[in-house]
């Protein structure tokens, strides 16, 4: 009963939004503010809105998206559906107010919430222990981010004497507030979007269900810190060592991302690093400074939204129907081509979304990345060295995206000819590798609401390429396409040799992961430990101490209370000498 | 005579008298003792009256009450005793103890 | 309006004296409902005053102008009195009867009166295993005047006397209807609490002496007018001492010893007022005292105060790290929480202040929920060590742990939530603080303190996986015959519709608090 | 040669008080016929009217000014052996209110019945008239006497149960006390070869003046006499008599010692100090701050552990005399004289419930016979508990926080800041200590609760010692007001 009437205000939300998306769509941009006191001479806290087409844009990605992921999940989720559908709505709603918001503190708000719902949403499933530390992770590192943010806005806010995000850039600031300022905020985003150095926690939030996944962990939140970035554009530009380390963290974590993408062997987790150096390409766009480079990472923003929440929808089915995504289960039905008969709107549409994710010609990636290429181009021509990095590492991401997508879509999907090592490949890793062969019979598509979502989206991977006019660079297009070919010959030639190498290295994704509970989280509890022993042993020693002094003191005095009348005249007479030569001490 | 010996003899009882309160176990002795720090001060009264010599000798006045008190407190002080003996058969100023607290309960 | 304030006063400790006098054996039920209606009334009252307060004619709130643009300034913590008693007590002390509110204490009231009204009706069903409730109830009314008075005294020796009230009353509380489990724990923590908080109260009044010997008053107003100038020597002493009293009470790290246990130990609505309400004491003698009364001093030792509390805050936050029971974590992230509030006010700065202020207001909201939420897992598994009480209490109290979880949430700070405007204020006002402060040291504990922000999400993260998550497989699932009952619901409910309202409206408070 | 003059109404209270006596004693001796009951009662009246008439003419008296035994000095004002001034009132107020209490707590059914009633109520008259001149008096001489008038009838009222206990108790005060007699004459002596004159007053303004040679010997001698009266009033390290002798002595008397002699020892220290022998500034001062210092740490340090009600009390009292001696040692004898107001009430109280536990419980010395009161004898509970309270100086005992307060007040003025922290210290000190026993009142009966049916006096002594300290904790104006 509250899950339905949950699920309905969940889907009435969305579409509600996408609703205000298109009334809002070419009207003039306008700022309202609401609240809003003073705190001290220069802080004026207020609630501001304002519409314009970023707006409008972001909007829309987030009603469809959120629209699609509420109805698959009627189909996909049928225990704590209450919790998870409210869950998912309060996130959309604070999308919203990121999106809308003209003030750094409701927009910190939005933030922050769509945060606690990703770390609530990551832990639906608390039973399991990756759930949870998953969670854990995801909320603790963004949180991390998230103050860097706060002292930005600080920063930037007092330095501006404004915390109204339309009126930042306005009045002169010294430089040196504005790079600190810049570079606060943009910890915040690199938490928020899983850039390295705190890219890790996303790889790891994927335990949580695949709606979830796709709405927050690869079409929204996370392109939050792109979207953020793109608000705050006049005033990054006039940062330029902040762009420059912009640009060097989206190329390291391109090339980083993709590589760990490239070596993982579970759907989900593929296109959690997918999406990690997909962001990364966005970011690479913005950090070109030019307004073709904005507005190229806002297009890859939108159809990447597009072909990678159809992704991980579809990694939701397969994970609903056969049970799970890792590779070495699905082989054991696709050996005979199960998969791929019994599964064929999934089939089609991952299949397109691999496409536009790989950037096949035609589909939208294609575009949207060759758009990214195209401003890193032209960056670069006018001699510029950002341009330079940009343009090389975002067409090798091109063709190490191609490699691991074709991977994926081949050995997930297509039986191998050479079928001695064909499960071989993955069973290193596999607890119950040798089971005989599941029953591939009960094997079968899900229902059409799960399946609606997919065919919406697909059609977004395919059209979203031509919504802003067809505009094509022909050589671009040709070096991008002879990298990903380049990329997918090696993929294809492994697959037919039923090999799939996988370097240590990449698999335990450079080690960074443990690095960190080398460094930060063991010292974290040895210190926890210490202060609860500081605080028994030390402090409470004192008091504790203090407390037996008084009692041997009150023991002694009694001592000295022997009965004997002499002794007390003794210790009188005693006290008089006493007394005499210390008041005379102190006189004299 | 100058003023000094009788001051220094007084002294001299005082001390003697100090010593003997402390030393001696037997009441009885004690209160003699006090009588020879009475004394003292009795000595040292006449010794200062003399020397300045003021109207009305109050040093003599005051040395008068002196032995009065002491004969007061001597009485009272012989009348304890005397109890002390009926209650404990001793005069023994130290080994009168029964009013030791007893441990009991210590901690409840 | 005096007589209102007055009456908020003499009410409840009438009442406790009336409970007294019931017969021992009857009125326990009686007691609880007698309880509930005047605290209810004090409820009301305050209320009252409030709306008094706030209304156009005061002059001491610029509601309307904030409408209409930035409202006039006034000097933090200094008084601008309303709803007076001035009247002559001990003239021989210089001592004066002389009560009044304004902005500053008016809501710290409000939250006293709220909170000891969810105590007495969580009574009403809820009571200790030790029984007695009426001597309960009698003893939460006292400490409700002990604690409006403080909050409401403008003379510093009648400060110091409600100052004192509180501490019998919550001793015997802790005393008796501690832990049941743990006798001679309780007892320790009560009396260790009791004598710490007496010692740094008997310091704070040699500062107060002190304070009169410079200035020849004790009268808040007038000593708001002409204050203690001179940040050395006597002034400085001065200083040192009131603060130092204070610190117990606040506490500040390194005196904070006593306040794990007698949290701990303590019964539930005793944990409530302790955290909720009491702690606040220190807070708001700092802001109301110190600030306006010794500002050269203040001045002079504010680096230090902050440095403790930055010290507070991690310290808290790293033994909540460690803790194995649910109550001592709480009662620890209390200690980070209100090192928060003590840097808020060292800064000095409005925004600090403000910060601390409405940190004040939201930690006693969000704790006594904690608080109640933990009584009510510890009433229901006997014990509040989390090993003991398992994993997975989804699976078996999902209610009460969904609203833990809310709880922890709020409390670590989460933005759209009470707990986050305060530090959020706090750490901007540590970004400036006031003019005469060393900046650099403020950005540094800054820093720190923002560390400190993700460490108390940690170990709220922590706790919620340790105890709410989990594999319920391998706790098998006792059977509870109530998740939250009518009762604890009815009590909670305020609390989590408050932290919702402050989180999402700030402005209605932070316009009170206009200082420059 | 000098003509003195009198005025009589000054010295009207210690006579009225020594007829008082004089008439008690001959009832006694020629009281043949009638009860033992009605003889007890008719002593009973004439003692307390006695008491309560002296009380009223104090009262009728507040700031006047009349003294006795003058003779017009040599240079400077008249010099007086008796002064009746407002301090004096102050003091006479709270010694006679005291010994009005004790009055009270040995009427009838009361007073233990082995203690012979005539000489008791003589002695306690006597001392109260030694109390009363010890009060008023301005020269070394009646200082001496009129201390001795004290003492010796209290070692009397100690030993007059007659039995092992009493005795020892009474050797015990009755040694120390001589030795401090004994101490305090050898000092006045030297006091009086230095300054020549026995008059406070006249020492006073001699003593700046003497020559250098002199000043370590005039110190010494005010020394030996502030000892001598550190002994009186059993500050540490001339306390070792005090808890044997109260435990040892009948309950009620350990009250007149705890109440009326330690006011009269206080009183005279007070009038000593201020007037003449430790004039402000002089290093004695300093003297009597340290002994203040020890005597209150000792004092509540000891009582921590005690088990025994009476000798708590007892600790408790020195701890007492402590915070008296700080505001003593600065020289504020209003402060003083409410601290000592608030104490002796609490204490006659505090006594008057003790006496009624150990005389209804056999063997009911320790604290644990107290358990559960507050429940099982509410009235008698709570009334402990309120006292307890006063005399750890918390709500709701204002008049003791408000007395301590003035302690601090006076202390902190005269910048002894050391002094105050120890007392801060002490605050708590003394506090834990109350609380031990206010825990028993708390705690459930674990076995037979103490539930009897009170005596009416007591009930009556009880009830007035409350209500006059809860008058006191409303208006503490009042006891500020007792010494002008």
């Amino acid at each position: 009963m509250i899950a339905t009437a949950w699920r309905v205000v969940g889907v009435g939300f969305s579409l509600l939004v996408i609703l205000a998306a298109g009334l809002l769509y070419g009207v003039d941009p306008q700022q309202t503010a609401f609240g809003g006191s003073f705190v001290g001479n220069d802080v004026f806290i207020t609630y501001d809105l304002r519409t314009d087409d970023l707006t409008v844009l972001l909007l829309a990605v987030v009603g469809v998206v959120s629209a699609c992921v509420q109805l698959y999940s009627i189909g996909y989720l049928n225990e704590r559906v209450a919790s998870y559908t409210a869950l998912v709505t309060l996130f959309t709603l604070s999308m919203v107010t990121v999106v809308v918001s003209d003030s750094l503190f409701l927009l910190l708000i939005g933030w922050e919430l769509m945060g606690a719902c990703s770390y609530l949403l990551i832990g639906h499933y608390w039973e399991r222990r990756d759930a949870r530390s998953g969670a854990m992770k995801a909320f603790l590192m963004t949180r991390l981010g998230d103050v860097g943010f706060l002292f930005g806005i600080f920063v930037l806010g007092l330095g501006y004497d404004t915390f109204k995000i339309s009126e930042l850039g306005d009045s002169p600031i010294s430089p040196g507030a504005l790079t600190t300022g810049t570079l606060l905020i943009l910890v915040g985003v690199i938490g928020k979007s899983a850039q390295v150095p705190l890219q890790t926690w996303l790889p790891d939030a994927m335990p949580g269900p695949s709606p979830v996944s796709a709405l927050i962990h690869a079409a929204t939140m996370v392109a939050a810190g792109v979207f953020l970035i793109a608000r705050l554009y006049d005033v990054f530009l006039a940062a330029e060592t902040t762009l420059t380390v912009l640009a060097v963290v989206a190329c390291v974590t391109m090339l980083f991302a993709a590589f760990c993408a490239m070596a993982a062997v579970e759907v989900k987790r593929v296109l959690a690093w997918s999406t990690v150096s997909q962001l990364a390409i966005m970011f690479a766009g913005l950090s070109l400074g030019t307004d073709d480079g904005r507005h190229a990472a806002l297009f890859h923003l939108l159809t990447h939204a597009a072909f990678k929440g159809l992704l991980f929808l579809c990694a939701g089915v397969l994970l609903h129907q056969v049970g799970s995504a890792a590779f070495v289960v699905l082989r054991r039905y696709t050996r005979r081509g199960a998969l791929r008969k019994r599964m064929p709107v999934t089939f089609v549409t991952m299949t397109i979304g691999l496409a536009a994710l790989a950037g096949v010609p035609g589909f939208a990636g294609f575009f949207s990345k060759d758009s990214v290429v195209e401003a890193a181009w032209h960056h670069a021509r006018d001699g510029s060295t950002v341009g330079w990095i940009v343009l090389v590492s975002v067409c090798l991401t091109a063709a190490l995206t191609a490699f691991y997508c074709v991977r994926l879509w081949l050995w997930v999907f297509f039986r191998t000819p050479a079928l001695a090592g064909a499960l071989g490949a993955f069973e290193d890793d596999d607890p119950m590798a040798d089971l005989e062969e599941p029953d591939s019979s009960k094997l079968h598509e899900g229902s059409w609401l799960m399946l609606a979502p997919l065919i919406v989206l697909a059609l977004g991977a395919v059209g979203l390429g031509y919504a802003d006019g067809l505009h094509l660079n022909w050589a671009i297009a040709l070096a991008t396409t002879v990298l990903a070919v380049f990329g997918a010959l090696p993929a294809y030639s492994l697959w037919r040799r039923g090999a799939d190498p996988r370097p240590v290295v990449l698999e335990r994704e450079f080690g960074v992961d443990p690095a960190y509970q080398r460094v930060l989280v063991v010292p974290v509890e040895w210190l926890a430990r210490l202060t609860v022993g500081g605080d028994r042993d030390v402090i409470g020693a004192y008091v504790r101490a203090t407390g037996r002094a008084g009692v041997l003191a009150s023991a002694g005095f009694r001592k000295l209370q022997t009965g004997n009348v002499q002794t007390y005249l003794t210790a009188a007479v005693v006290g008089v000498v006493a007394l005499a030569i210390l008041a005379g001490v102190i006189g004299s | 005579m100058p003023l000094i010996i009788p001051l220094l003899l007084a002294v001299a009882l005082f001390c003697i008298g100090v010593y003997g309160v402390l030393a001696r176990r037997n009441a009885i002795t004690m209160l003699m003792s006090f009588e020879l720090m009475l004394n003292a001060v009795n000595l040292n009264l006449i010794a200062f009256d003399a020397w300045h010599v003021d109207g009305l000798a109050t040093g003599q006045t005051l040395a008068v009450f002196v032995i009065t008190i002491a004969a007061a407190e001597i009485g009272l002080g012989l009348a304890i005793v005397l109890l002390l003996f009926r209650g404990h058969g001793h005069v023994d100023a130290d080994a009168a103890r029964d009013l030791l607290e007893q441990e009991r309960g210590a901690e409840q | 309006m005096s007589l209102l304030l007055i009456a908020l006063l003499a009410v409840p400790a009438l009442t406790a004296a009336v409970l007294w006098a019931l017969p021992a054996g009857t009125g326990d039920r009686v007691a609880a409902i007698v309880g509930s209606v005047v605290s209810g009334g004090v409820l009301v009252g305050s209320a009252v005053l409030w709306w008094d307060l706030v209304r156009p004619h005061c002059p001491c709130t610029y509601r309307l102008e904030s409408f209409l643009g930035p409202p006039p300034r006034t000097l933090p913590g200094k008084i601008y009195a309303y709803a007076e008693t001035d009247i002559s007590w001990i003239p021989e002390l210089d001592v004066r009867f002389h009560l009044g509110i304004d902005t500053i204490s008016m809501p710290l009231i409000a939250l006293t009166a709220l909170l000891v009204f969810l105590c007495c009706l969580y009574s009403l069903r809820i009571t200790p295993r030790a029984g007695r409730t009426r001597s309960l109830i009698a003893l939460l009314l006292i400490i409700e005047t002990g604690v409006i008075g403080t909050f409401s005294a403008l003379d510093l020796v009648l400060f110091f006397l409600f100052f004192e009230v509180v501490l019998i009353p919550m001793w015997l509380v802790i005393d008796i209807w501690g832990d049941e489990h743990d006798r001679a724990g309780r007892r320790r923590a009560a009396t260790t609490f009791v004598l710490m908080t007496v010692l740094g109260s008997a310091v704070m009044l040699l500062g107060f002496l002190l304070v009169h010997r410079q200035a020849g008053t004790f009268d808040l107003e007038v000593l708001g007018e002409n204050p203690v100038a001179g940040g050395h020597g006597i002034a400085l002493v001065a200083a040192v001492l009131i603060a130092v009293g204070l610190a117990v009470k606040m506490p500040l790290w390194p005196l904070h010893i006593w306040l794990p246990d007698a949290h701990a130990k303590a019964p539930t609505v005793g944990s409530v007022l302790l955290a909720g309400v009491l702690l606040k004491l220190g807070s708001y003698g700092m802001i109301r005292i110190l600030l306006p009364v010794l500002p050269d001093a203040t001045a002079t030792i504010a680096p230090y105060l902050a440095g403790f509390s930055t010290v507070a805050i991690i310290a808290g936050s790293l033994a909540c790290l460690a803790q194995t029971d649910v109550k001592r974590l709480i009662a620890y992230s209390s200690v980070g929480h209100m090192g928060f509030i003590g840097l808020g006010i060292a800064t000095m700065s409005p925004e600090g202040l403000a910060g601390a202020l409405y940190a004040n207001i939201a930690h006693g909201i969000i704790t006594g929920l904690l608080f109640f939420l933990a009584g009510g897992i510890k009433d229901r598994h006997d014990t509040s060590d989390l090993r003991t009480i398992g994993r997975a209490l989804y699976a078996r109290l999902p209610r009460l742990s969904g609203l833990l979880t809310f709880a922890c949430l709020a409390s670590l700070g989460l933005p759209g939530l009470a707990g986050f405007w305060g530090e959020m204020l706090i750490l901007l006002g540590a970004y400036h603080p006031g003019d005469s402060l060393p900046r650099t040291t403020f950005l540094v504990l800054m820093v720190i303190a923002g560390l400190g922000a993700v460490l108390t999400a940690a170990y709220f993260l922590r706790l919620i996986r340790q105890l709410c998550q989990g594999d319920p497989a391998d706790n098998p699932a006792t059977a509870f015959a109530v998740d939250v009952s009518r009762i604890e619901l009815i009590t909670w409910a305020p609390l989590i519709v408050l932290t919702v309202l402050l989180g999402l409206w700030p402005f209605t408070l932070l316009d009170y608090w206009t200082f420059s | 040669m000098t003509i003195t003059w009198t005025d009589w109404q000054a010295t009207a209270v210690p006579l009225l008080l020594a007829l008082g006596a004089v008439a008690v004693l001959l009832i006694d001796g020629f009281w043949r016929t009638g009860t033992k009951q009605l003889k007890h009662t008719v002593i009973t009246l004439i003692t307390g009217g006695v008491i309560l008439f002296g009380l009223v003419f104090v009262m009728s008296q507040r700031d006047a000014f009349k003294p006795a035994f003058c003779r017009t000095a040599v240079e400077g004002p008249a010099e007086c052996s008796l002064v009746l001034e407002p301090l004096t009132i102050g003091l006479w107020a709270v010694l006679l209110i005291g010994g009005l209490g004790v009055v009270g707590l040995s009427a009838y059914r009361l007073l233990s019945a082995d203690i012979p009633v005539g000489e008791y109520h003589f002695l306690l008259l006597s001392a109260l008239v030694g109390a009363t001149v010890l009060a008023g008096a301005r020269d070394l001489a009646t200082v001496v006497i009129a201390l001795e008038v004290v003492s010796l009838p209290s070692f009397a009222m100690v030993a007059l149960r007659r039995d092992r206990r009493g005795s020892e108790a009474a050797l015990k005060a009755f040694l120390v006390s001589v030795l401090s007699t004994a101490v305090m004459l050898f000092g006045i002596s030297y006091l009086y070869g230095v300054t020549g004159s026995l008059y406070l007053q006249t020492i006073a303004t001699r003593m700046p003046g003497i020559d250098p040679d002199l000043r370590r010997v005039a110190f010494a001698a005010g020394l030996f006499v502030i000892v001598g009266f550190g002994f009186k009033i059993a500050a540490v390290p001339f306390h070792g008599w005090l808890p044997d002798t109260y435990s040892g002595a009948p309950v009620e008397v350990t009250a007149f010692l705890a109440v009326v002699s330690k006011s009269a020892g206080v009183a005279g220290l007070l009038v000593l100090v201020t007037f003449g022998v430790a004039p402000s500034g002089s290093d004695l001062r300093i003297v009597v701050a340290i002994l203040a210092a020890v005597t209150m740490t000792v004092g509540n340090l000891a009582a921590l552990r005690q088990v025994e009600a009476v000798r708590l009390l007892a600790w408790s009292s020195i701890g007492q005399v402590g915070f008296l001696l700080a505001p003593l040692a600065v020289g504020d004898a209003q402060a003083v004289v409410a601290y000592l107001a608030a104490y002796v009430v609490v204490t006659l109280g505090a006594f008057g419930a003790v006496a009624v536990v150990q005389r209804h419980r056999p063997g009911g010395l320790f604290l644990s016979d107290y358990r559960g009161m507050v429940r099982s004898e509410p009235g008698l509970g709570v009334a402990l508990v309120f006292f307890l309270m006063v005399l750890a100086g918390l709500p709701p005992g204002l008049a003791g926080l408000f007395t301590k307060f003035a302690a601090f007040q006076a202390v902190i003025d005269a910048h002894y800041g050391w002094l105050a922290l120890v007392m801060a210290l002490n605050v708590m000190i003394g506090l834990a200590v109350y609380l031990r026993w206010v825990a028993e009142l708390f705690r459930l009966p674990a076995d037979d609760p103490f539930s009897v049916n009170i005596e009416s006096p007591a009930v009556g002594v009880i009830s007035l010692c409350a209500g006059a300290a809860v008058v006191l904790s409303i208006l503490p104006g009042t006891l500020f007001a007792l010494a002008g």
